[in-house]
């Protein structure tokens, strides 16, 4: 294993406290315990926004806090969901009276951990309210199962109720708005090479030279199925079929796209699925309204790709579009 | 052995013990059909408990000593195993009451609430490839023991061996909660992290009451 | 070699096509010859900025191009310098009257091939200067050689240069200040693990599992020495020191710092490496100003970081945060 | 055979077999010392070039052909080697004028023509441990057997033979100009890919007029 890191062990605070200095106008980090805040916070009247969730996966979450979008960021281990213990004081940070939404993606534990710090902030006088992200359409979605994974559908949904949240809208609202997102957004990911955990040393999971692994989630779990590598036309089209299925995407569907890189692969090589996906989507009378391409929720430097799709409102645009000021996102400001 | 708070702190201190020296199994185990988390979360956290206990003014009951290292689970190891095992600890603390030590009958009803606490969290039924088919069958073997009249001690052997059988049995198991539930049948054919864990942690119960089973 | 890519000598088209959809109201991609410019050139009264070179450095230049910074961008084939028939429309697709400034990284191929496009853009009547960017401290500088390569301090010059230009500075003002940022940056790389350039096959270099190559270049060209692997801060202070050495930099000096990844390495390693380098700097009274992490400057997917270093002066301050926006850079707007 | 448009024909086509055959080699040698792109910058020109002789008309002199053969190579091979082998292959165009077929003089000066435009081009002198190590021996080589009465082909198998252990002699060399000059001592114990591709380009001169050398 090599990476550049010092302590393996303190990889998550020393890339976090460096994190805080290189985007000291944006952000406060609160080192113990460990979360990120945005640097106006709590913003009086506002919903805060606080989601979290095992590192490895950045710029996810804390490149999203700032104005449009998180107040909070919550960080745990390299991929270990964070404890109660710091989403709490995370919570009550951005309380600006108005409540308080957490965005937890679908993993046993990140529930779990959420939902003890939301009953402990409740204890505490703070209204909480809980979304729950789970659009990886690699997963069965079934009642015997731990559901489908949250995956790169939480950058859109931390976007939108963000801006909802931003321009005054009430927790119901910012609430409702966030659940709409999650309902419309699918996505599905593919590894060509596995990344490695610090604290693990050897990789997450291994990969012939000549397999891809199709449905990886971005925890190194393996996917669904192993396959012949295949050209990146090929990838893509198995990426965004289950999508546009469960979707039920069709002719005049507005869509935001999102071409996700897990870490490892060149930004080249994204184009080249954006490309086809963009192409795949036409075919079906589909317009992409809106895109994103590069390095968003990341599983360490794992090489691959995933896709997410949100099917568009007018007002999901609006939203989309108005300002928001964070390390990985920003426009408008 | 009385299993009164010098008892639970053993109990602690040996599967700190017993969790680091098998840290490297219980990544490989997750990474085969979770995430390679499992070792790291729970020497992290148990590390965090016995660092507690050394700091800490010394308890006067076990239910007292369970509840804190309740508490520094809850706040140090994260993921999916620190809740679990966070109300699982708690709910055996409150079981224990005050009482200064734990006969065998409240061995059993500590066992049996802290794998309640176990399902009333992650929901999780016998036979969903989880730290659950460790513990029910614990708890069984535990309440077997006990009515046929075994000392405490050997009421923690008798879970503790039950649990390592019921980690073992998890190999055929297809997954239907937690991370490795992603993987449908491919999780077959490999054991079960969390349930393993459950067995160090519960061997380590009966070894620290002098009974390695 | 496992790539999302289609046919090996179809990336950098299909990349770039995919590229001009995703950024569209940004740009305009012109395929034969192929070169993209910016989606209002040419404009009117403005210094023109081209800049280009071997593709496989991502967002390197395409990702530059818009307000405030390039006006036009020409890949050349992976890792190969472009054709002067490729620069030489970009050039005059820009010319707005005010005359082009040509950004050429110092390498043999892309010094030849920039030479001779504006030579033919003067002969079209196209009044062309060049800047030529070598601030790798790596290479030893020296009459003998073909001195040192340009690599990170390039998105510096573009943006500053392309600054001054969007404000109406003229070509000589454009020009010069470009050559400010060229005689105050300086650079150095390391590499954990080489790229493979689709066409080869082949990783670049060999690595074994212990070594790291140090000083290397942009284009998986081997570095000047290969060392044993070490942690973050050991490696930070390996790549800091030549460059504050060459800057002379001290007490009072205040700089733009950048922690570039070199497109196979996790943010959350750059943050790392930032927090010493901070540390580093302000060890010798150093103020970072202003900074930037992330993959700015890549070698498709090679491991490992570049720090680079700007000593700034208040007019560069102003530049740098005047309004930018293209598809890797964007405030202000 | 008269060295005439047919020819430099011949030759350009010989030399496009010759970098496609060796392509992978090229890419080897350039990725010890450079960054792996000679063999595919010089198969993708050669291959336009090839494409360009079979749809253009046919031309009346070898100069002709050199000529277009210098336009596509300079506009498809990029890096060092696009440039120079441009230039070079214009320069000996303009040498040649407009002769229907070239003297074993004119050969000479065609060569020495070629070289200098390199020079002229990349700054480098003979030892950088650049292309220059075969052209300018090849040029000496070609001086030599014209001047001791040799046919043109002779001639262009002599500058062959020439450029080849020109390009071996490479091997030992630090590089001070092209990537290679990066590496410093570290470029020595390796070939110049350029030196290599040079080597090949005037085998197939020499070839093309019957003389494989
Ligand atoms: N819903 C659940 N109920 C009971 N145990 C569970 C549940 N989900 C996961 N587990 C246990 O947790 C273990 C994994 O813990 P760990 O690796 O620390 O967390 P994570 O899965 O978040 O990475 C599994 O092996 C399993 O025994
Ligand atoms: N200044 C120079 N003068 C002469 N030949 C040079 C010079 N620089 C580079 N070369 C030649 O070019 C070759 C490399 O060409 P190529 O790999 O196609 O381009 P690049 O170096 O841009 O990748 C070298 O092997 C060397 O022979
Ligand atoms: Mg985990
Ligand atoms: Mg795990
Ligand atoms: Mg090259
Ligand atoms: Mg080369």
């Amino acid at each position: 294993m090599k990476k550049l890191i010092n302590d393996p062990k303190a990889v998550v605070n020393e890339s976090v406290e460096g994190f805080g200095l290189a985007h000291a106008e944006l952000v406060t980090v609160h080192t113990d315990p460990l979360f990120v805040v945005r640097k106006d916070a709590p913003v009086q009247g506002k919903v805060g926004l606080v989601s979290g969730g095992g590192s490895g996966h950045e710029p996810l979450h804390a490149g999203y806090v700032g104005r449009g979008m998180l107040d909070a960021a919550v960080p745990g281990a390299v991929f270990t969901s964070p404890t109660p213990d710091q989403i709490l004081p995370a919570t009550t940070a951005v309380n600006g009276g108005a409540g308080v939404l957490h965005i937890v993606k679908n993993y046993t534990g990140d529930v779990l951990n959420f939902e003890t710090a939301a009953e402990l902030a409740a204890a505490e006088g703070v209204e909480v309210r809980s979304v729950l992200v789970n659009d990886d359409v690699a997963v069965e979605d079934s009642l015997y199962t731990a559901g489908r994974r949250g995956v790169g559908g939480t950058v859109f949904v931390e976007r939108i109720a963000g801006a909802a949240a931003e321009r005054g809208d009430d927790l119901e609202a910012v609430t409702a708005v966030a659940q709409r997102v999650i309902d419309n957004v699918r996505s599905m990911g593919a590894a060509l090479a596995p990344s490695t955990v610090p604290h693990a040393g050897v990789p997450s999971f291994d990969l012939a030279e000549d397999e891809i692994e199709i449905g990886i989630g971005i925890h190194g779990e393996p996917g669904r199925h192993r396959i012949a590598m295949e050209n990146a036309d090929g990838i893509t089209t198995r990426l965004l079929e289950p999508i546009t299925g469960d979707l039920n995407l069709g002719s005049g569907d507005r869509v935001l796209l999102m071409v996700n890189g897990m870490g490892g692969s060149p930004a080249s090589e994204l184009y080249i699925v954006y490309r086809k996906a963009v192409a795949l989507l036409k075919e079906r009378g589909v317009t992409v309204e809106r895109s994103l391409v590069g390095n968003y929720i990341t599983a360490l430097e794992m090489e691959g790709a995933s896709l997410t799709v949100l099917k568009l409102d007018d007002e999901m645009i609006t939203l989309w579009d108005s300002p928001v000021s964070t390390a990985a996102l920003r426009w408008g400001v | 052995m009385a299993l009164d708070a010098g008892w639970a702190q053993e109990w602690l201190r040996t599967a700190a013990r017993a969790v680091a020296e098998n840290r490297m199994q219980l990544m490989e185990l997750d990474r085969a059909i979770g995430d390679a988390d499992h070792g790291e979360n729970m020497d992290r956290g148990f590390a965090a408990v016995v660092a507690k206990l050394d700091a800490g003014p010394a308890a006067a009951t076990p239910a007292e000593v369970l509840k804190t290292a309740a508490m520094t689970l809850m706040s140090t190891v994260g993921g999916a195993s620190g809740p679990l095992y966070g109300t699982a600890l708690l709910r055996a603390a409150t079981s224990l009451g005050d009482a200064a030590e734990a006969q065998p009958d409240a061995v059993v009803a500590m066992l049996s609430a802290a794998r309640d606490g176990i399902v009333a969290r992650g929901k999780a039924e016998s036979g969903d490839k989880t730290m659950i088919d460790a513990w029910t069958p614990a708890v069984e073997a535990a309440a077997t023991a006990a009515s046929a009249g075994a000392a405490a001690g050997a009421v923690l052997a008798a879970a503790a061996n039950a649990a390592q059988a019921g980690a073992v049995a998890t190999d055929p198991l297809v997954a239907r909660k937690g991370r490795a539930s992603y993987l449908g049948e491919r999780s077959a054919g490999h054991r079960d992290p969390g349930a393993v864990s459950t067995a160090l942690i519960l061997a380590a119960a009966a070894e620290a009451a002098g009974e390695p089973g």
